[in-house]
């Protein structure tokens, strides 16, 4: 698909089989080699069973989707091996243990690598032994020396022990020999980067990003895909200084939160679409309190309990209609792991400036998936301003916590602070907190209120720059996309490219307030819009028309539960391009290939 | 915070830069009256206190205060009183609110926040009504009680807030009257002194929607626990106490637990300060201790 | 104003002065005599003392909104007159207690009716009869028998004693008689209508309008506006077979709710906007279970608690993106009392036809409004229509509950029934109810179900009707508005009209689904459109873009907590054809006269 | 519902569709088996039955049943499930889930619906973690407990969901655990038959994610009620037994109230058959009626 090294291994089997063991051990090979890395992982919402698969794209730069292509495939039950074994490209290789495993049919040039497994281990009774001697295999068929597997092996086992290192030692051993006796390995050896990289997931990097940007109060209720921001900030807290609390629901969790906010800490949490259903109350309290607070909702396949383990892009519309009435914002889509991070950091600048609550909205695809970085660029020290605070004690004898300015923005004072004592209401309330529904409601200064927090996103172009093209110019078609789908859509252009389409992408990250002069701009030049977006009803397109009223030439849709590969968008595109065939009401549903 | 050098206050001077809007009469005069003469009495400073309520009549309570406040949603004052306390521990952080407000749609956070026994006052002003929507039954209603939602009578029976806050963990409870202020400046001294989750149920008259729990109600039934024979650590006493109502009803204190520590003690970053006040950026030794972590 | 009859009054005090008698009173001798009318009551979010001001139009035709003028006040206390005597139209009166009140500034030819109460009620000790003195006032300068009010008060008080009556009646003659010798009456006595009327408020045409669909379950939380249909179902439960239940909170309410819809019983609950927050994610859920239920949003001043007590059309966004992911539902704003009754009563036929949720999304200015109505406008036995219902027991083997359709319905069999048991899930499921997340995700089940459900509203417009224009086919203006403006817009119109100005009207009722084609054409053929809506971003506005692209012309919005009178509206409609003084960025915002 | 004449069923013929998807040997197998066998030997027929549940790893349990079930959100079992009695108070309803569902985020309908007395059997599958999220601390996790939240050991102390029953008014409260299958149909079946809110509290060993509290760690503690001297009728006696754990854990039925009638019961409406089958018109009778009082 692209110049250059390009390789996809994928593991599949039940959950209980233990793929993520040799998913990481793969993951950190590579990413110490300096190769770069995306790994999807589709399974279902079951703790043992199921199907699992995981999906491994490695390249020398930056991968920015899990691709199209197979070229490995480990199949750890007869399942993988009915359902993927077909899916490998030609030249690549099929691994199984040929004691249990029936090979199915294959593409041409596919070699269908069968190991003993009984014979290779000697018989040894720990199921998961087999993956270890499947891993010398793939190592071998790649090309990388087995010193490079021992040390990782050596790595990912010490904790248990020098005996469980040394038997995953010789069973990977045993598995890389046998391979070399018996396969046909890929050919070009895998290759090495310039420098070691790091790995992480998504919600790896949103919770770093929180570190950075100095949250001290982090609180949630477990949801999927959300829940690995509560983890990694529950195993890091105690030594970054931060506070965490499992709440007993989202209800709670979005209101510690704000009061943990109002009194000074930088505050954040983390959900899912349910659970920010429940958080939406609050959400629109903080506004009117005029309170910093950052939540993220990682979004999956709804509605309802929807497919919890699935991605998809379809809380946009609940994002910007989350609780009664009309209140400022912020709401913004990170595009990949690294870019939720510094989102993160960004957002809480933004949020302490304008003394409202934000929302990261981001997915399944970006949380979960593992991610390749490279160390330099995570700035784990990020400039903090903190807005217009009050430090100094005063007598405090007119301070009014709701001044009106012209800005909009009133100077905030934190609780504890001598002689800048106030009140944050809910109600609708004067320059001083006394509420206007108490004794007269006050026509005139209900609509001052309302005016004075409007004027504070005034500014918000200012400092936050509006998206812009990439790719050429003169492209014949503009893909439109939001979010997670940046990278997918970069991988669907090259593929266009070779088939002789240029074609462009604008990839919108700030939702609320949204660069509606500047889209709208870009657009109106571009020859040919698309939009592609991971749900049923095209939410950014409604979206992009309410603000714009730019009414677009196509769309590219999913909402089977998986994400977007390449070749999905680029069938959307050369659909829509020729005489449509597939598109239907000016919607092209891709067909999901792998059934997982 | 420099307390000790700062003058002793009056209970007036706790008073908010507004009157209250309660009807005339309204039990909630009795418990803001008895809170300002606490906190004077405590010798606290208004910015050393923060005051937390919902929605209701009863909790425009932080309004008529001169001490920092939040007057958060219908039902969650005790979330965001968590947050609150957790970001600075030092604050005195008393809550407010109405029987609706805490134990109808409060009621999760108000047994959860018992249970990790967060150090927090809570006094509930409970007239057995919803007052502010202007009189449904709330879940503190007595049976048979006629409201605009129970016109042929109230077929519920009554939430016990302090039976059911003592089996939730709370390390202090105990109930007061309105109408006995003094014996309410008490009680909630008491209460803000004790370190731990402490819930004063304050039976606080609407002489407005509740016709059958008026004053004369509960001073035909109150006797105070401290005049009987009664110990504050036994629960089965207490709530064998709290379960009197149509013969007596007992004010004071029913229960306390000194030992359990408050949760908020027991987190070791706590150690550190103030979250507020905790530098917001990470040293650069965590920064790549993290780091390191991902290669 | 218009041609004919058309009077207000309004009565001014202190929330405890006992406005709401002598209002009613004065109601039901106007709808007997079977003149029409709209009262609007501002008031404030406490239970004693502040300022409330009731405001009651009378015509023999329907009254459309509060009106723009005041023909004769009545003043409770000195903050009424000081406030609003200067608003009362020249020929009109103000009423007073001239012992205690001082006369402020009024118009020309505005007649000052004080009287000497201690005198006129020998020194009565209960303050409560100084307002039936002044119904005899009122009701003599209106030219009405005295006879009419002694029978009304005969109503009003019966079940407090004949004592209570007579000292009523007594009280009231003596104003009647020191009315008659002391001051001038209005000329013009009160006309009579063609049959005597009846009064509702919204609330009790919202809660009538579900007693007439047959709901057989009603539960809620209270909550300010939408109180009212608690009060009414718990009064009216017992002797209609309905079953009525006040829940600890609106998630509690929304899904006690859903759980007997799929019983089987007509199931409706009623909120505002905070409480519906909290019910969004059990809204999305029946949903995705395909289940009947109709929720109300009574809409009050936000964000957040807002103006408890205020009126506004501020939830929009919020009931258009309550609950994530994508989901059928409907939505409907009704556009008056009547229009409320009828409304429930249609949309629960919808809801059963399409087993989704439903949302009925009004507003104060409705809910708390009182309104005339021609009691044979008021069907209470309107056809029903449960949909696809299974009713016969069976042997149910393959019943499948999710069936996949061409309608996308799949008939519903309601637990009890033998041979039909069935799950209804929140997780994505097949179409026997067997979640796809469990075992296998299979993404092509997922999109076919998505599709199923999707399909079923595709038939919506065959049964729903589009807006029509209303007024000149050729006038230079069209104004837009949606839910309860439309009857003030009418009125604006008038005024226009009397200015010379042809301008017609767009009441869109029927939010989701969104009627764009016949919305486009209908606007595309205005000459210019103006959009009248009582929130401070237009969310009606964005939401007509989102759906059609149309960009309008203008607009004229109040978010002041007060809702629009006909001269607001009418002076944003010259403003913006004129040379545009006071437009800002196409949005007139009128100036609210009347401080309450 | 011609119940009579319905053949009398056996324990599988109350399975569902789908077997279950649960780690082999999660203590879920176990109630599960003992609910199957308890609706038989009831007599129960499936379509007399209705099976609530939110959202868990127990809360798939529906599911599995051949009944009529719901599957709904997380927590919120006992709120549908109350409109479920509601609408038909002739059905059999069942309601089930997890810990983190029922204690945890559906706290408050748990409170409010024993408090209400609604004629429902809730069945906890209580093990002391959240399964489905893959383990985090849940509000029945003991302190010091190590979960993937609270990995330095958590600090909160868990709820008593006995004793908490017994105090907000449950009349019918129980514990049982999934490895001793034949006391657990013994007690689910006494649930069912109790007329007015019956908890079942049944600890069911999650075997992947709670190595503290295992089946060896019950059976080791385990004494039934039935085997002590208890009095079902003392709640101080049934708090007090509620109480234990380190030592010895009790199962069985711990607290009836046999007086206090259903609140389904008490509503007068009810006694005109099920809401789910009324007639949905207005007589026009009842319609004048209501058009004649606006006039
Ligand atoms: C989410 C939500 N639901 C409902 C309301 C309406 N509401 C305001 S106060 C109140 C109840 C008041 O009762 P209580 O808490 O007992 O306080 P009181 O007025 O009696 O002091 C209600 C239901 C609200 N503000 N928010
Ligand atoms: C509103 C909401 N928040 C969070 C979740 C995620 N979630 C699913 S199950 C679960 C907890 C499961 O624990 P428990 O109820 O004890 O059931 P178990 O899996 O242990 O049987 C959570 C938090 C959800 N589905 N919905
Ligand atoms: S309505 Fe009742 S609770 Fe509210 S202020 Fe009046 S007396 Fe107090
Ligand atoms: S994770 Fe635990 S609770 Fe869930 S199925 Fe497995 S053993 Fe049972
Ligand atoms: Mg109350
Ligand atoms: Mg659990």
């Amino acid at each position: 698909m692209s110049n250059g090294y390009d390789f996809a291994f994928a593991i599949g089997g039940a959950a209980g089989q233990g793929i993520a063991t040799p998913g990481n051990i793969l993951a950190r090979i590579f990413v110490r080699r300096g190769l770069h890395l995306h790994a999807y992982n589709a399974y279902q919402s079951i703790i043992r069973g199921g199907h699992i698969f995981l999906t491994i794209r490695v390249k020398p730069e930056r991968v920015d989707s899990h691709g199209d292509d197979l070229n490995l495939i480990l199949c750890l039950n007869q399942d993988t091996m009915d359902r993927h074994a077909r899916h490998v490209t030609p030249g690549g290789a099929v691994i199984f243990n040929s004691d249990s495993i029936t090979p199915a049919e294959v593409q041409e040039g596919v070699q269908l690598c069968g190991l003993p497994i009984k014979d290779l281990t000697e018989d040894n009774r720990n199921k998961l032994v087999q993956n270890t001697v499947a891993l010398g295999v793939m190592l071998n068929l790649l090309g990388v020396e087995f010193g490079v597997l021992e040390s990782a092996l050596g790595d990912q086992f010490k904790r248990k022990g020098q005996d469980v290192v040394d038997e995953n030692v010789k069973m990977a051993k045993a598995g890389y020999d046998y391979a070399k006796e018996q396969f046909k390995d890929f050919g070009e050896p895998l290759p090495e980067g310039d420098k070691p990289l790091a790995v992480w997931t998504g919600n790896d990097a949103l919770a770093m990003g929180g570190a950075a940007a100095g949250v001290k109060f982090y609180t949630a209720y477990p949801m999927s895909p959300s829940t690995g921001v509560l983890h990694w900030m529950a195993k890091n807290a105690r030594e970054l200084d931060i506070m965490v609390r499992q709440i007993e629901d989202e209800i709670g969790v979005a209101n510690v939160a704000i009061g943990a906010a109002q009194t000074g800490a930088r505050s954040m949490c983390a959900t899912s679409g349910g659970g920010f259903a429940l958080m939406t109350e609050a959400f629109g309290s903080a506004a009117m309190m005029e309170i910093p607070v950052v939540f993220i909702n990682v979004q999956r396949a709804g509605p309802s309990t929807g497919v919890p383990t699935k991605t998809e892009q379809g809380d946009l519309w609940q994002a910007l209609g989350a609780s009664q009435g009309d209140f400022e914002r912020i709401i913004v889509a990170p595009k990949d792991a690294l870019d939720a991070f510094n989102t993160v950091v960004e957002v809480f600048n933004l949020t302490d400036h304008y003394q409202c609550p934000s929302l990261v909205l981001t997915d399944l695809l970006i949380s979960e998936g593992t991610f390749s970085v490279e160390p330099d660029a995570i700035n784990m020290q990020p400039e903090i301003d903190r807005g217009e605070l009050i430090t100094e004690p005063g007598d405090g004898t007119d301070y009014k916590r709701y001044l009106i300015t012209e800005s909009g923005i009133s100077p905030r004072a934190i609780p504890g602070l001598p002689g800048y004592a106030h009140v944050a209401p809910t109600d609708e309330h004067d320059e001083d907190s006394v509420l206007i529904s108490d004794e007269y409601t006050n026509p005139h200064k209900r609509r001052n209120m309302v005016e004075k927090r409007a004027r504070k996103l005034k500014t918000f172009h200012d400092k936050v720059a509006a998206p812009a093209i990439e790719g050429p110019a003169d492209a014949e078609v503009t893909l439109v996309g939001w979010g997670s789908t940046e990278g997918v859509i970069r991988d669907a252009r090259e593929l266009l490219a070779e088939s002789g389409i240029k074609a462009n992408q604008l990839a919108v990250k700030w939702l609320v307030p949204f660069h509606a002069d500047a889209i709208t701009e870009i657009l109106s030049k571009a020859k040919k819009v698309l939009i592609v977006e991971n749900n049923y009803s095209g939410q950014f397109y409604r979206y992009l028309r309410s603000e714009t009223g730019i009414s677009v030439d196509g769309h590219i849709r999913k909402y089977d539960g998986e994400p977007f590969q390449p070749h999905h968008v680029a069938d959307g595109v050369m659909d829509q391009l020729g005489d449509k065939k597939v598109t239907r009401d000016g919607v092209f549903v891709p067909f999901q290939e792998i059934m997982v | 915070m420099a307390t000790t050098t700062a003058p002793q206050l009056k209970a007036k001077d706790f008073k908010g830069k507004v009157d209250p809007d309660w009807c005339p009469g309204c039990g909630d005069f009795g418990l803001l009256n008895s809170v300002q003469k606490a906190l004077a009495e405590l010798g606290r400073q208004p910015h050393e206190v923060m005051c937390i309520s919902g929605i209701g009549c009863s909790s425009n309570f932080p309004g008529y205060l001169s001490t920092y406040g939040m007057h958060t949603l219908h039902g969650r004052s005790l979330a965001v009183a968590t947050g609150v306390k957790f970001a600075n521990n030092e604050l005195t952080v008393l809550v407010t609110g109405g029987d609706g407000d805490g134990y109808g749609i409060g009621g999760n956070h108000f047994a959860h926040t018992a249970r990790r026994n967060v150090d927090l006052t809570y006094l509930v002003m409970n007239n057995q009504i919803y007052g502010l929507t202007t009189g449904q039954q709330s879940p503190a209603s007595r049976t048979g009680m006629k409201t605009k939602s129970t016109p042929f009578g109230n077929l519920e029976r009554p939430v016990n807030p302090v039976t059911t806050a003592i089996m939730n963990g709370a390390t202090f409870v105990a109930r007061g009257f309105s109408g006995h202020g003094k014996h309410l400046v008490s009680i909630v001294k008491q209460a803000i002194e004790h370190k731990g989750f402490s819930l004063v149920d304050v039976f606080s008259p609407c002489v407005t929607f509740n016709h059958d729990n008026t004053y004369d109600f509960f001073r035909e039934r109150i006797e105070k626990l401290e005049e009987v024979e009664h110990d504050t650590s036994d629960w089965k006493g207490a709530c064998e106490k709290a379960m009197h109502w149509d013969d007596k009803i007992y004010t004071g204190v029913y229960f306390q637990d000194k030992d359990t520590p408050a949760l908020n003690e027991q987190e070791p970053v706590v150690e550190h300060g103030p979250r507020a006040l905790a530098e917001p950026a990470l040293t650069s030794e965590q920064g790549d201790r993290i780091l390191k972590r991902m290669m």
